[in-house]
């Protein structure tokens, strides 16, 4: 997505047009449906990776963000972030008007807006309405993916902070400055760099903002208790249900493409079709690129690697995916797969963070990689336009704009300086009040932790009746 | 009357099953267990990350049989156990003051 | 829905009108394979919250039930019910004419219809067989709802009864009334109520309907043997998955939003925007209300209760979704959270009803909550000649029509005297046919039931490997 | 679908046109996206029916096929089979024409095509890549059908090579030969056989192909150790985890109406409500049929032959489902209920061949019956034109045409013979070569099968923490 | 000391575990066991094939008892675990040389 | 030959597998239980309604030694599984009359 309206042009009268703005808004709510399913698919991943003692406890933080981020993103988050997007002309003209205007900031430098608290007052149509049911979706993922890199060790009442935190202004920030009309979006105009920073679904904007986040939470929580050896060495602790694992992954390929393609806003856009294939392109290449590399490196096929490469793949194309070929999908997700894997060793081993799920190595590094991918694969074929430039297709290095890659990797450098340490900031300010009041902390008791956070956090055992070892 | 203790593989629990029924046991206990011994376990990666598997999972087959019963039912397990390759187990035996069956009260040898 | 057409007149001439009916067509298909996938998050969520030595059975009847029901309603179930339903208008004009005529009543006073048996037959097109199709879906919604109720102690051989039964005759009966053009539908013309009954997408018929039965049911069973103590007091009986009943409530939040969204029959009618998001919006408010609601009630946040808190609010929006604001729904969502665990509690612990999944307090209380909350919250702004009325728009008693909460009044009275009867009636002869016959009742053996039914009735266990307790 | 485009004529210039050429494009990536998510039920069906110490490879073979035969088809695949079909006319003329050419053979007798290697070089856009989408979903089901067939004793590395020879080579023969236009399209033509072999959606082209290939693998692999008695008697081997199979079941229900529904390529074509009624009318009688025949015949409702039933009445009517009445539906999943549970006994007790899953019985013989069902029950109300023939509507035998019969018989045996033998050559060839190089051949080692394949060929135990029987 | 072994009927053990308590038993440990006897396993079929459940689900309780013990503790899992129903199980009693509580070191009747 | 026999806490396996190895122990078999005893259980709420957590989950260990080590592997133990806190468990040790590796039909200390 971009932030204001291309598209067809709104013509009151036409019905060709007003039948087209139906299409169109038939296919974002599809879309939205499609990637609010996606938790069930982040929930059984990060679930079925973690260890059945905490079961409960971690597919209960999957089920609660949901909503925490949707109640924060309802109240405040949509009108600080996307309430001054006009998407009429996708809808036909006559409903997707504008409801927000700047808050903090003006011109080409908004970095805030307001309008349309809690989808009341006026303004307020059946088009804003479908932007936001889209919009919350994608929000919604960036919540979830810190609760697989915390998982196994996460305070209940910590969880719930993070949720309202993240829907209500971590995520809206970024949203507002790619999506919202921000001032990334206009760096074409203001530093001249290519169309501004382009991230077409979100590997930046969802993904590695959910990433950084992920890993400063992991930073300050600190890795489960048997993670690292005496030696230092990190030590493999098997998830508890493969399948389950499996199948979150396959729901999430699913719902990525309503992540991906819907996001053109438009079926009367027939790049859709192209996103969408793209989008299992780089999937399939990615799931099986991992495998191979995973056998290359350790000897056998790990399922959870594959099902990281699949999902790397996914992250990589989601900024790109409008404006490569099939033929560069497939190479995305070649790189995405080995990237992934790398990544979560030089995280393991290196950096010594522990990640039960390899979230921050998927949504972080490969999301990371996603928007750079935009800055070096994109062929000038689409784009013509782009938050309301003056280009006349987003074109990355490759194809000769230097501009384009600079305006990418400034994105990326706010996303691992700024955004990261808000995240940081946020987590170890919650951490510290808490210790302070003698709380304790973010981090659950050792005992809960050695005996499974389900009976003391949740009241019930994920199994209360299989016989389990460990 | 005596119990007789069989750490067995699982596949082979149908056999000793089967060859204990020819022999005459009316009835056992059996339950899953894990061993360490011999043949020790073995290191996998997971993520990338080396893990140990130490235990082998095993088979506990608990039989009570009259004191002359005993060697026969022993050797009966260790025929029927055997692959002969490392890991296939122990039999041993411990001696039973007291036996009652539940449904009869009966005692003893009558109880088995 | 409501009874008979709006939505575009038809004009043959027009290929826009066509194509805005082909687009409509395809809308309500893809909302009828999104409620027939309910099935599975039904079948999860009963299953997750059974326990082990019953989840083949349990499993098994959320399964048969959509065949069972399916096979009674395309028999005869749709032709009594919705066959005289013109929906036409939404389809472009050329397909969708009624093929059914009243059977039993005529005028404003409805009872039964007939036509299209087995839909064979004049008049059987690809719009009468789509509007089939969805509304098949509904019916199996109902049908599911007492397996949960009344799971891990009914026959087999007795369900498969129930089954037939609900798709047959059971549903058909409020469905006709409501949405097939019978008698509740008229009451704006017969009692001069508002717009008559409302029920945009079934809180009532569908839901309530269900709800009912399932409380029926679970009383002519009785309670599971040791859910009560020899106090009286219940006592928990944890469920043996709750990751697997996490992601039924994620599925059934995925198909919800086919059954809501899709109900306005067209997207050409962008109000199906609105009615998306406001699925989405009581539905994260009804979770997490049912999260603090039972952490303020028990100590901790009961996975099983945020789950059954989300279809609280989903089930309570399903009726007024299309009548109410966002902040509207949002009310309705706090409400339906606290209302179910209420409920529960009240069943338990007054009632002393055993009801394994809370599918009573979840479809029969919230149902009747929806249905009473079209006659309170509607707004007006929608529903401009609902049922071939002459209102300008369904409003609710806060909004100053009375009528209108008389008309949802005299629903919920028919559906616990009328319907709630005839489903007791329907249980309690049948066990009392098959105890007279030595078939011992519906209920399954007492030995079945402490060893567990998988093995008595399906002969085989859910899980023959996994060594499990109690 | 059938070879060459009907539908929407081209007409640049029309709006109308275009919108509903961007209406059919966003059905078929819709069905695309249904079709890939069967990949999960498939997943979880085959891992359900196979027992835990083999979970983690069963549910990888299912992952990793998706994308091992995907990058097949998309470097060659697709290219070989369906690269010179214009699909234009569905997508308002402006996208979606051919890109191939006959590579051997030509005229009415074209065995294979060229053209568009990895989707890349001249003329492709978002009509062919949306083509390839949903094509290449239909070939990762073919690909998908084996793993089930197999499981339990197939090697890690010699199911890669499956994987890769299905999705370049295996599968695109016979859907060249049907879809693309090839040979056994245009004996309407070289035959005068009705309108050419028909196959709406595939119980040919995907099931039998997938089901002969399951047959050819398991004959090659030999029966699982214990699976047949010294009295050559089968034995059941109960499946771990019979929820999980249902929830499999049901997603294939889900996407399945994208794989029968969308093959229309058209919403314009409002055939497609029909379809998908069709299917679900077939689904639910073949479920419930399934479940009294095996009542009948072993004296419980095994969970697993309902979930089988339901599957073949799916695999039934996807040949015919769009040239059969409602009612027919019915009655060709009712003899699909009962072929699938007689065509398991006879391969189990009269080939002695071990399928752990029901993949032969349910694709491969319910496929067949379904091919031949266009030719019995077609009642040439649709399908004018067919294969751009002279037919007036596809016709059965019943209803007059016995050559339609001929052409589908001659399908049959085409796939019995020249399908089967490529496939059984291809497994005894990799068999022999392993063997011959020393590596043992395709079926894992003995020790390996007896202790579970888990450990040794992925490194994971599916459930590292259950404790489990046997 | 001994040590008591129970095999049980599953739903029993509530029902044992009670009556022990009141009988002042303060401890036990109990495991998931399967169980072969008079009772016997049954066939059932399986996607049209038979197999056959040979083993019935028990529990396993085992209990430290001081000598004096023994006999009462035995009669009251006797008294609460019969259904008088073929495959109620069996107790039976052990000698045991020491015992150790691994807090306290606490050793012999002090450590029960 | 005795049979040293300890319920341990379930994260306590690898230290006491640790030490005992160190100690030269070269087998061992280990199977899940519940525990009951001093330390007791709690009630929770599922659904609203309370219901009881009696056990607590436990590893059992079995080994076999011989006579002159049964001592020595029972401190190792009793030193290895306790954390001082209530629910350490306790080890005991009972005689046993014959062991029989199933392998090489050795028998006695040879067997171990
Ligand atoms: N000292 C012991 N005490 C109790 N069980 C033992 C002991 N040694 C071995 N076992 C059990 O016997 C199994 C097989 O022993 P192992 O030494 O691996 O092979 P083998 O039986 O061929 O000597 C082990 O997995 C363990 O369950
Ligand atoms: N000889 C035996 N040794 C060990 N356990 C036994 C023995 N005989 C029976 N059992 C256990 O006792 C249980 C009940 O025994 P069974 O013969 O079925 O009925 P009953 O206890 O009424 O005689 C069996 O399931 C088994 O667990
Ligand atoms: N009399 C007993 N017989 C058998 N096992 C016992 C007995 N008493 C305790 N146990 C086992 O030891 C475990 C710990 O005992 P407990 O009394 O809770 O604490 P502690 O070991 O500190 O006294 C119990 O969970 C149970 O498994």
């Amino acid at each position: 997505m971009q932030s204001f309206s291309i598209g067809l042009a709104p013509m009151q009268a036409d019905p060709v047009v007003t039948l087209g703005g139906n299409l169109n808004l038939l296919w974002v709510i599809i879309g939205a449906v499609l990637v609010i399913f996606m938790q069930a698919g982040f929930a059984l991943v990060e679930t079925g990776f973690c260890r059945a003692k905490h079961a409960a406890h971690v597919v209960s933080t999957n089920f609660a963000v949901f909503g925490l981020g949707f109640i924060g993103f309802f109240l405040v988050g949509f009108p600080f972030s996307l309430s001054a997007w006009d998407v009429s002309g996708y809808f036909g003209g006559e409903i997707g008007a504008a409801v927000g205007s700047p808050l903090i900031g003006d011109g080409s430098w908004i970095f805030l807006f307001k309008g349309g608290w809690a989808l009341s007052g006026g303004g307020i149509d059946a088009g804003v309405i479908a932007l936001f049911l889209y919009m919350v979706a994608f929000m919604d993922t960036t919540a979830t993916i810190p609760t697989g890199a915390m998982a196994e060790r996460w305070k209940w009442g910590s969880f719930v902070i993070w949720g309202l935190f993240c829907g209500a202004i971590y995520y809206p920030l970024f949203a507002a400055w790619t999506w919202g009309g921000g001032w990334l979006s206009q760096t074409w105009d203001t530093m001249s760099l290519g169309a501004g920073y382009v991230d077409f679904a979100g590997s930046g904007v969802v993904h590695t903002v959910g990433g950084v986040a992920a890993l400063a939470g992991s930073i300050v929580l600190g890795p489960r208790i048997g993670k690292f050896g005496a030696d230092g060495k990190p030590r493999g602790l098997p998830g508890h249900h493969i399948p389950m694992a499996m199948l979150g992954t396959f729901i999430l390929l699913f719902g990525w493409f309503g992540f991906n393609a819907a996001s053109t806003l438009a079926a009367t856009d027939v790049q859709f079709a192209v996103v969408a294939a793209n989008t299992a392109i780089a999937a399939a290449f990615g799931a099986i690129t991992a495998m191979l590399w995973i056998t290359k490196r350790t000897g056998k096929p790990d399922p959870g690697m594959m099902a990281n490469g699949m999902l790397a793949g996914l992250v990589a194309i989601t900024a790109p995916c409008a404006f490569v070929s099939p033929a560069m999908a497939a190479v995305i997700g070649v790189i995405a797969g080995v990237l992934v894997i790398e990544a979560v060793f030089f995280i393991e081993r290196k950096l010594k963070v522990d990640d039960p799920v390899g979230a921050i190595a998927v949504h972080g590094v490969c999301g990371t990689f996603g928007v750079l991918a935009v800055g070096l694969f994109a062929n000038g074929s689409y784009g013509a336009g782009w938050n309301v430039s003056d280009s006349e297709g987003v074109e990355g290095l490759f194809w000769g704009d230097a501009g384009q890659f600079g305006a990418q990797l400034l994105g990326v450098v706010v996303l691992w300086t700024v955004i990261f340490g808000i995240a940081y900031a946020f987590f170890k300010i919650q951490d510290t009040v808490s210790k302070s009041r003698g709380k304790g902390g973010i981090r659950s008791k050792e005992a809960d932790e050695i005996n499974g956070l389900d009976i003391p956090e949740m009241g019930v055992l994920a199994y209360p009746e299989f016989v389990s070892q460990n | 009357m005596k119990l007789v203790t069989a750490i067995v593989k699982p596949f082979k629990l149908d056999d000793v099953k089967g060859a204990l029924k020819t022999a005459g046991v009316a009835g056992m206990t059996v339950s899953e267990v894990r061993g360490f011994g011999r043949q020790g376990g073995h290191t996998e990666t997971y993520r990338g990350s080396e893990y140990q598997i130490d235990f082998v999972p095993k088979v506990r087959i608990d039989i009570i049989v009259d004191d002359a019963d005993a060697e026969r039912v022993v050797d009966t397990i260790v025929g029927a156990a055997a692959t002969d390759k490392i890991g296939d187990g122990k039999v041993w035996v411990t001696d039973v003051d007291r036996l009652v069956r539940i449904r009869t009260k009966e005692e003893g040898a009558d109880a088995i």
